[in-house]
């Protein structure tokens, strides 16, 4: 940067004023700008996880990931090596931001019970173990091993999975994994509709 | 404040009662302010003014509210002189007069009453260029709340606004030269209120007359 | 997609109908664009209303929801019979040439051979080729005597002749090509217009444009057609998806640069989702699912491996021929040594399914008591719909439900949507968890583009409060219900505890683990006989050329064998140079099959292995070496010598392209026929006394009701998305809701005036389902159409609204989804629902 | 603190000439907006609000697809909406990404008291120093494209900066990356010129845009933001983009004639005076004198 430069601030002191007024400066001017403000941010390659386009965006963090700090997101930007979206996005993958740091988000595990006129808090481990329980007495209950015309079937029509767009292939993978294991038939997904 | 509670030096006559005074003051102080930091918008050249006021922002935040009690003074003043300041045949001969007034042959001039034709201009002048500074200075003070379709009463306001201003600006520098050079004893008038009588007599002849009849009169 | 995102720029010619992508996927949509601004190409768009993507279009054509068939027929028959057609792709690479069978019907009146009303199915015995060889020449022979094989009975067992009849003249009566003008002929410009609305100048308009590449038979010019629910969510969508592609078989767009038939996938992962089979009907890899009739292994084989059907001059590769390889591959990936020849690959610890569980049913089923927990996982089945009272309905009937999701959604709270009171909340006795999850920026993982194009993507920071990683929930649940199976035995608890799951952290499994399992590896040591290329037991398979059908070798999912091979993650790959400039960018992630770009691309060069455009070389016949080679992965065999003549469209049986869809692959007829919407406002101009698809799936619970006119429902209506709104989830994002902060109902000045609404004014839209309650945006950018003489209006919907959300926790919206208009009916083959033209109306509220 | 900075070639409010001025070669930065392929996606606009982090706002809904009826303090980047028929009765949705046009001649500029409140950068991007700021709104009256914003509360003008941190750092401007269909460009103005031109050509030959071609107004001395418009012809189809845009004629009245005028009236009053003073002198000495003087005489 440039030792002779000077900055507005000082321009509009008297003194300033008075240097301009008596005589003409011929150090250029030059005025302050914010600081880039992912200069020192963390950069970090993701997909956008709204339509199929699969736009590459980066997700800009707070901190160098020394031990002590916690990320914390500062901006969302097009990744422009994507040869796809090449740096652009939509407004909503412009917005990602708002979608990784948002107020709303879901913190806790929470449970409504039958007859129930609000959530409670429940212990993830509570939740899960009453989930295990539910799904194999739901299991044991209806399970099917063979069809009127003694075809082995072993199918469980009474439980349900629905996926999301947004599950990984890899997640998606594991629930075929495990549901089919149990049986699962209503194995169904945000694509089919 | 009556004429009576305030004593007078003898051989002096009271021209301005406190409340004129002090209207005058008001009006005067709230002037200046507005003149400096005006002056301030107006050039470049004379920005280092705002600064020494206390910056641009406080100058710009201030100006309006400075401009509201000048208005307010002079309509005030409207209020205690306007039937002071009718023009009458005297003013019109005081006009053809007026090189002579200017070449200080006071003798050769019309009568004046309480107020001469030059003053009696400077009033209307300032009580219209206010009016003017308020009307385009309103619309200056909140220029984001003019819509777009409204857009040229922003764009009459800023050359109304200057226009006047310069007008008063010419009036107050001749007020200004008149008050503290050319007339001596007139300064007094505005901060004591009082005038010798050679000084009604010289500058107001047809006041003098009034007043001194006023006195002859028996008081009741 | 059968083509790329990127590869768009390189086309000349697009029609952009059932698809708003300048809205939906703008950044895909830049390439559409690109191709206008430096290949001077030409975009049509027809849509019922004048769209985003209209705005930048050469070409507008208003289209009545739900005539898309009749629209893109009406293109067939223009076609035709100009001659607009790419005579040696049709020749050779479809099965334009082959003869069907004798006795099979077109359906004039609306029906093909075979129907049975009491059924409402259809016998399919017809619809096949004829046995026999080559008939060129003698079409008139055939036409002396067109009765003689009609009597000759149903065959037993149907399945695609081996040895297919011909005639490469083109000539006979009933091979493809002139049934296919016969089915064509009757959608005239005159027909067109009365079903679809679209005045005939104004079709002839598009036509003429969007055909004008094959003007005088030149086949260098291509053209693309891009799509997306607008089609797909109709009762007839499977067949509007086919005909376009029929048309893009007749110019011989497919497989070339530029071309194809391109779907634009809705969501980040929804093609992973159907490729890794989170559809009911599938196992991944596309793998048909096992039906209760497949007693074991071998004879589920034999039922779903196909065999080559083609004239016997021809070669077909068959690709699905290496089925067994791919299913017993699963089956070890899934079961690992519980998975044996003896005991059939452990076949029968899969379930067998023998009935529709589409998305639809699940609903249904719910509701009539058979589904009793759900778990939902980023899926907001409420807000989804369709009829999303019916859903709220069913999950009150419900035992359980589980919600993962990152924020408050409607489903996890639908026992106090609007207008359920306390008192009825009481009487629920659903119990619900909520399991705060990770948001895409905290997990790793894969997401599948529409281009078929798996891309790792990393986590960039931790997830926040109390939140867990997904697939650690699923893993955790299953763990936890495998430990009750082990301590306390139970039903059929063997798929249960054999399952493979030796990932590193049993509770929260690494997804690069995952991906690892996903491609494959093999048990034994073995060598590629065409490369000599060398694998050692227990390396990652290269790609799905290893598989095997003795055990040998493991993979999750076939198409997706290559993605994490030896030489590591495949999808992570960040080289984006692509020298042929055509946009394939070959080393960036993994694009299956076996990373190649474009599909079937040996069909974008001439019978001499030569491409069509020398400007656009994608793949090539090398002589010298006798080998496919080219800028993309040839998409075909490697070594197959141009002379031999085998089809590029490898995936078919044929090897060939079908413009005729033999034995019901299809399952509402071989040629797609104009069927009106379940709710329409007129009769089928085509045949009136079958107005409807008479196979579209309708439902009978007390929910399921469907208007007509008669009951004052004569307001077409659609639904949309915004192009600032993202489903039911950036309601929660306030940068998106200060985009659009309320929900909207678009409609023609001439409706508004009508009913004395003005802009802003809310109203009231309501189908004999339910009513939906928004502000009015009045436009010119939907116009009244006449329909088959009759006036009518269409309306839009954008769904983006609900009953969670910050506009709507603010009180700012009436809390309405638009999806309680829309009727549970669904199309026979893709099970879609109909979210695009049901009937409504509307009222000043 | 380490703070990026940028050259200045013009400054508002401030007495003499630009220090420095054209002591160093420059080049001036452009961004080209292709209305013909914009699609009103409003992504430039998200782009705009994440960049500068600016504060979210109420919006209702309008009957529109526009976020909101103009440009705001804190919203400096919008897309404007309009439905326009053709005389062939063809409907054309048009789309206009409207922000701060960046001026050769900016009135905002002109217009400004405050010494160093707006400044022109050698690569021609205009921006707002907030610190010196006074909040006069001249602003808002010497911009003929209504751009600069007041903010209620702090009283500071606000407007797009052209990202001037980015492209000191050799980014480009937010809303320009963003852009899907590349209807956004930006670089030099030369290179956007003639980038444009080629763009309007090819709209008028290959696409029914006969009247297709570039606003570059100069009125204001040519614009930083250069539009590709469908019908060059008339601007004002596009959300009320004038014509002829021009610096107002009472700025220029006010900034140039006006003030010489009070300028030398002011200054020749003073000296009229003090001459008049010199001259005349007083009317009387002392008060005392005024009843003894000779009538008419000189003092």
């Amino acid at each position: 940067m440039s030792p002779t430069r000077r900055d507005f601030l000082k321009l509009t002191t008297l003194g300033g004023t008075a240097a301009t007024l008596f005589g003409f400066d011929l150090k250029p001017a030059y005025a302050q700008l914010r600081t880039l403000k992912i200069a020192r941010a963390n950069e970090t390659r993701s997909t956008c996880p709204y339509c199929s386009v699969s736009c590459g965006v980066i997700i800009y963090t707070i901190g160098d990931r020394a031990k002590n700090v916690t990320p914390q997101v500062v901006h969302v930007e097009g990744d422009p090596d994507h040869p796809i979206n090449r740096g652009t996005l939509c407004p909503k993958g412009a917005s990602l931001e708002q979608d990784i740091l948002n107020e709303r988000r879901l913190l806790k595990p929470q449970v409504r019970r039958p007859g129930g006129t609000d959530w409670e808090d429940i212990s993830w481990g509570d939740a899960l173990n009453e989930i295990a329980e539910k799904v194999k007495k739901t299991r044991d209950d209806t399970f099917i091993e063979k069809d009127a015309a003694g075809h082995t079937v072993n199918r469980l029509e009474s439980i349900a999975w629905t996926g999301g767009c947004t599950d990984t292939n890899e997640f998606n993978y594991l629930v075929v994994k495990t549901m089919r294991s149990l049986g699962v038939v209503h194995l169904e997904n945000q694509a089919r509709v | 404040m009556s004429q009576a509670e305030q004593i007078i030096p003898h051989g002096h006559v009271l021209r301005y009662t406190l409340r004129e005074r002090l209207t005058h003051w008001v009006a005067g102080f709230s002037y200046v302010y507005l003149l400096l930091t005006g002056l301030a918008f107006w050039s470049p050249w004379c920005f280092w003014i705002a600064v020494i006021l206390g910056g641009g922002q406080v100058s710009r935040m201030l100006h309006p509210w400075a401009g509201l009690i000048f208005v307010g003074a002079v309509l005030y003043m409207y209020g205690m002189w306007a039937g002071q300041m009718r023009y009458t045949d005297i003013d019109k001969a005081w006009w053809k007069a007026v090189r002579y007034y200017s070449t200080n042959q006071d003798d050769k001039m019309p009568p004046a009453g309480r107020y001469n034709a030059g003053q009696k201009f400077l009033f209307w002048g300032f009580f219209w260029g206010g009016i003017l500074l308020l009307l385009s200075g309103v619309v200056l003070w909140f220029p984001e709340y003019i819509s777009w379709n409204l857009r040229f009463l922003r764009y009459l306001a800023i050359i109304v606004h200057p226009a006047a201003a310069l007008f008063t600006i010419g009036l107050f520098m001749i007020h200004l030269y008149m008050g503290l050079f050319a007339e001596r004893g007139a300064f007094g008038s505005v901060i004591r209120g009082d005038v010798s009588m050679a000084f009604a007599k010289r500058y107001h002849p047809g006041w003098y007359q009034e007043i001194t009849r006023q006195a002859a009169a028996p008081r009741k | 997609m059968t083509n790329g995102w990127v590869d768009i720029k390189n086309t000349d010619m697009m029609l952009i109908m059932g698809g708003n992508p300048a809205e939906n996927h703008p950044c895909g949509f830049k390439w559409a664009v690109e191709a206008k601004r430096t290949r001077n190409a030409k975009m049509i768009v027809v849509d019922p209303r004048f769209t985003r993507t209209a705005s930048v279009a050469d070409l507008f054509c208003q289209l009545r929801a739900g005539g898309d068939i009749a629209f893109l027929g009406g293109i067939i028959n223009y076609a035709i019979e100009n001659n607009r057609i790419a005579k040696d792709y049709l020749l050779n690479y479809t099965n334009a040439a082959f003869v069907v069978k004798d006795g099979f019907k077109l359906p004039e009146d609306g029906l093909y051979s075979g129907f049975d009303p009491a059924t409402q199915t259809y016998d399919k015995s017809t619809w096949n080729y004829e046995e026999g060889g080559d008939l060129s020449g003698k079409a008139s022979a055939a036409k002396a005597d067109p009765q003689t094989k009609a009597t000759s009975g149903k065959p037993a067992a149907p399945h695609l002749p081996e040895n297919a009849a011909y005639d490469l003249n083109l000539e006979h009566p009933r091979c493809v090509f002139q049934l296919l003008r016969k089915q064509y002929s009757r959608y005239t410009p005159e027909m067109v217009e009365r079903i679809t609305g679209v005045p005939k100048e104004q079709f002839l308009k598009v036509a003429d444009l969007f055909t004008s590449i094959r003007k005088d038979g030149d086949m260098q010019k291509v053209g693309t057609i891009i799509y997306a629910v607008g089609w797909t969510q109709h009762s007839s969508g499977t067949q509007t998806i086919r005909t376009a592609a029929m048309l893009q078989l007749l110019l011989g767009n497919i497989g070339r640069a530029g071309g194809g038939v391109n779907a634009l996938r809705g969501h980040s992962n929804i093609q992973g989702a159907t490729d890794m089979a989170g559809i009911f009907d599938n196992l991944p890899g596309y793998l048909k699912v096992p039906v209760p009739a497949d007693t074991d292994f071998k004879t589920y084989i034999e039922r779903i491996t196909p065999k080559p059907s083609k004239p016997r001059v021809w070669e077909s590769f068959n690709y699905w021929s290496n089925t067994p390889k791919f299913a017993v591959s699963l089956l070890k990936a899934m079961y690992g040594d519980a998975a044996t020849k003896q005991n059939d690959w452990a076949f029968h610890y899969l379930p067998k399914v023998d009935r529709n569980y589409s998305w639809t049913y699940l609903w249904d089923n719910m509701y009539n008591g058979i589904v009793k927990g759900i778990f939902a996982f980023g899926m907001n089945g409420v807000a989804i719909g369709p009829d999303s009272k019916k859903n709220i309905d069913a999950l009150k009937n419900a035992d359980w439900l589980v919600v993962g999701e990152i924020y408050p959604d409607e489903t996890s709270e639908f026992w106090r949507s609007p207008g359920i009171s306390t008192d009825e909340m009481k009487k629920i006795q659903t119990t619900v968890y909520r399991l705060p999850c990770a948001g895409f920026a905290e997990k790793d993982g894969t997401f599948t583009n529409s281009a078929r194009w798996l891309q790792w993507k990393n986590a960039a920071l931790p997830m926040p409060g109390n939140s867990r990683l997904d697939q650690a929930i699923v893993a955790e649940i299953f763990l936890k219900v495998r430990d009750l199976y082990k301590k306390e035995g139970g039903k059929f608890p063997d798929p249960i505890l054999k399952l493979t799951w030796g990932y590193t952290d049993p509770s929260n499994p690494s997804l690069a683990e995952v991906l690892k399992e996903i491609n494959g590896k093999t048990f034994a040591d073995s060598e590629d006989p065409a490369t000599k290329a060398q694998l050692k037991a227990g390396q990652q398979l290269p790609g799905f050329s290893w598989l095997k059908d003795d055990g040998s070798t493991t993979c999750g999912n076939w198409i997706y064998c290559g993605a994490f091979t030896e030489a590591g993650n495949m999808t992570a790959r960040r080289d984006n140079s692509d020298p042929s400039g055509l946009g394939i960018h070959q080393n960036w992630a993994f694009s299956w099959p076996a990373n190649r770009r474009v599909m079937y691309n040996r069909a974008s060069c001439n019978l001499e292995g030569k491409p069509w455009d020398a400007s656009r070389r994608q793949v090539w016949w090398n002589e010298a070496t006798e080998k496919w080679v080219g800028n993309d992965i040839p998409d075909f065999k490697a070594d197959s010598k141009p002379k031999d003549h085998m089809g590029p469209f490898i995936m078919n049986a044929e090897g060939v392209g079908r413009l005729f869809v033999p034995l019901g692959a299809v399952a509402d007829g071989p040629f797609p026929e104009h069927y009106e919407p379940t709710e329409t406002p007129i009769e089928n101009p085509l045949h009136p006394a079958q107005t409807h698809n008479p196979i579209a799936m309708r439902f009978k619970t007390p929910d399921d009701k469907y208007g007509t006119p008669k009951d004052g429902y004569d307001i077409i209506c659609t639904t949309y998305r915004l192009t600032e709104h993202y489903h039911y989830w950036t309601k929660n994002n306030p940068m998106n809701v200060q985009l659009v902060p309320e929900p909207f109902v678009e409609m023609p000045e001439e409706l508004a005036q009508e009913k004395g609404i003005r802009g802003g004014d809310t109203v009231i839209v309501s189908s004999i389902r339910g009513t939906y309650k928004a502000k009015a945006m009045v436009t010119k950018r939907i116009k009244p159409m006449t329909i088959d003489g009759k006036k009518t209006y269409q309306i839009g919907i954008p769904i983006h609204w609900g009953y969670r959300g910050i506009a709507e926790d603010e009180g700012k919206t009436a809390k309405t989804l638009a999806n309680n208009l829309s009727p549970a009916v669904i199309d026979p083959n893709a099970y879609t629902p109909e979210f695009k033209g049901f009937l409504v109306k509307v009222e000043k509220a | 603190m380490s703070q990026a900075t940028l050259r200045v070639q013009k400054i508002s409010g401030h007495a003499g000439g630009v220090p420095g001025k054209d002591t160093q070669r420059e080049y001036t930065v452009s961004k080209l907006i292709d209305t013909t392929t914009c699609i009103g996606c409003k992504a430039c606009e998200v782009a705009c609000m994440e960049w500068n982090d600016l504060p979210f706002g109420q919006t209702v809904f309008d009957n529109t697809y526009q976020t909101m009826p103009e440009t705001r303090w804190n919203y400096w980047n919008l897309i404007l909406f309009n439905e326009h028929e053709r005389e062939d009765g063809a409907l054309m949705w048009l789309m206009r990404k409207n922000q701060c046009m960046h001026c050769a001649d900016p009135g905002c500029l002109a217009a400004c008291p405050a010494d160093g409140a707006i400044v022109q950068y050698t690569n021609g991007i205009v921006d707002f120093q907030q610190a010196n700021c006074i909040g006069c709104g001249y602003c808002i009256t010497g911009c003929p494209f209504d751009i600069p914003k007041m903010n209620p509360e702090t009283h500071r003008v606000f407007k797009c900066t052209l990202c001037a941190d980015r492209v000191s750092e050799g980014l480009e401007p937010a809303c320009i990356k963003s852009c899907p269909t590349g209807c956004l460009h930006f670089g030099s103005k030369d290179d956007m010129k003639e980038l444009a031109e080629a763009r309007a050509k090819q709209l008028r030959d290959h696409s029914n845009f006969p009247h297709a071609g570039v606003y570059d107004p100069p009125g204001v001395g040519g614009t930083g933001v250069i539009y590709v418009l469908h019908d060059a012809s008339n601007p004002e189809i596009y959300g009320g983009l004038p014509k002829n845009p021009h610096v107002p004629w009472s700025v220029k009245l006010w900034k140039g004639p006006l003030k010489w005028l009070g300028n030398v009236a002011m200054i020749g009053g003073l000296i009229g005076l003090f001459v008049h003073y010199l001259r005349y002198g007083p009317k009387a000495r002392e008060e005392e004198d005024l009843a003894s003087r000779p009538e008419g005489g000189r003092t």
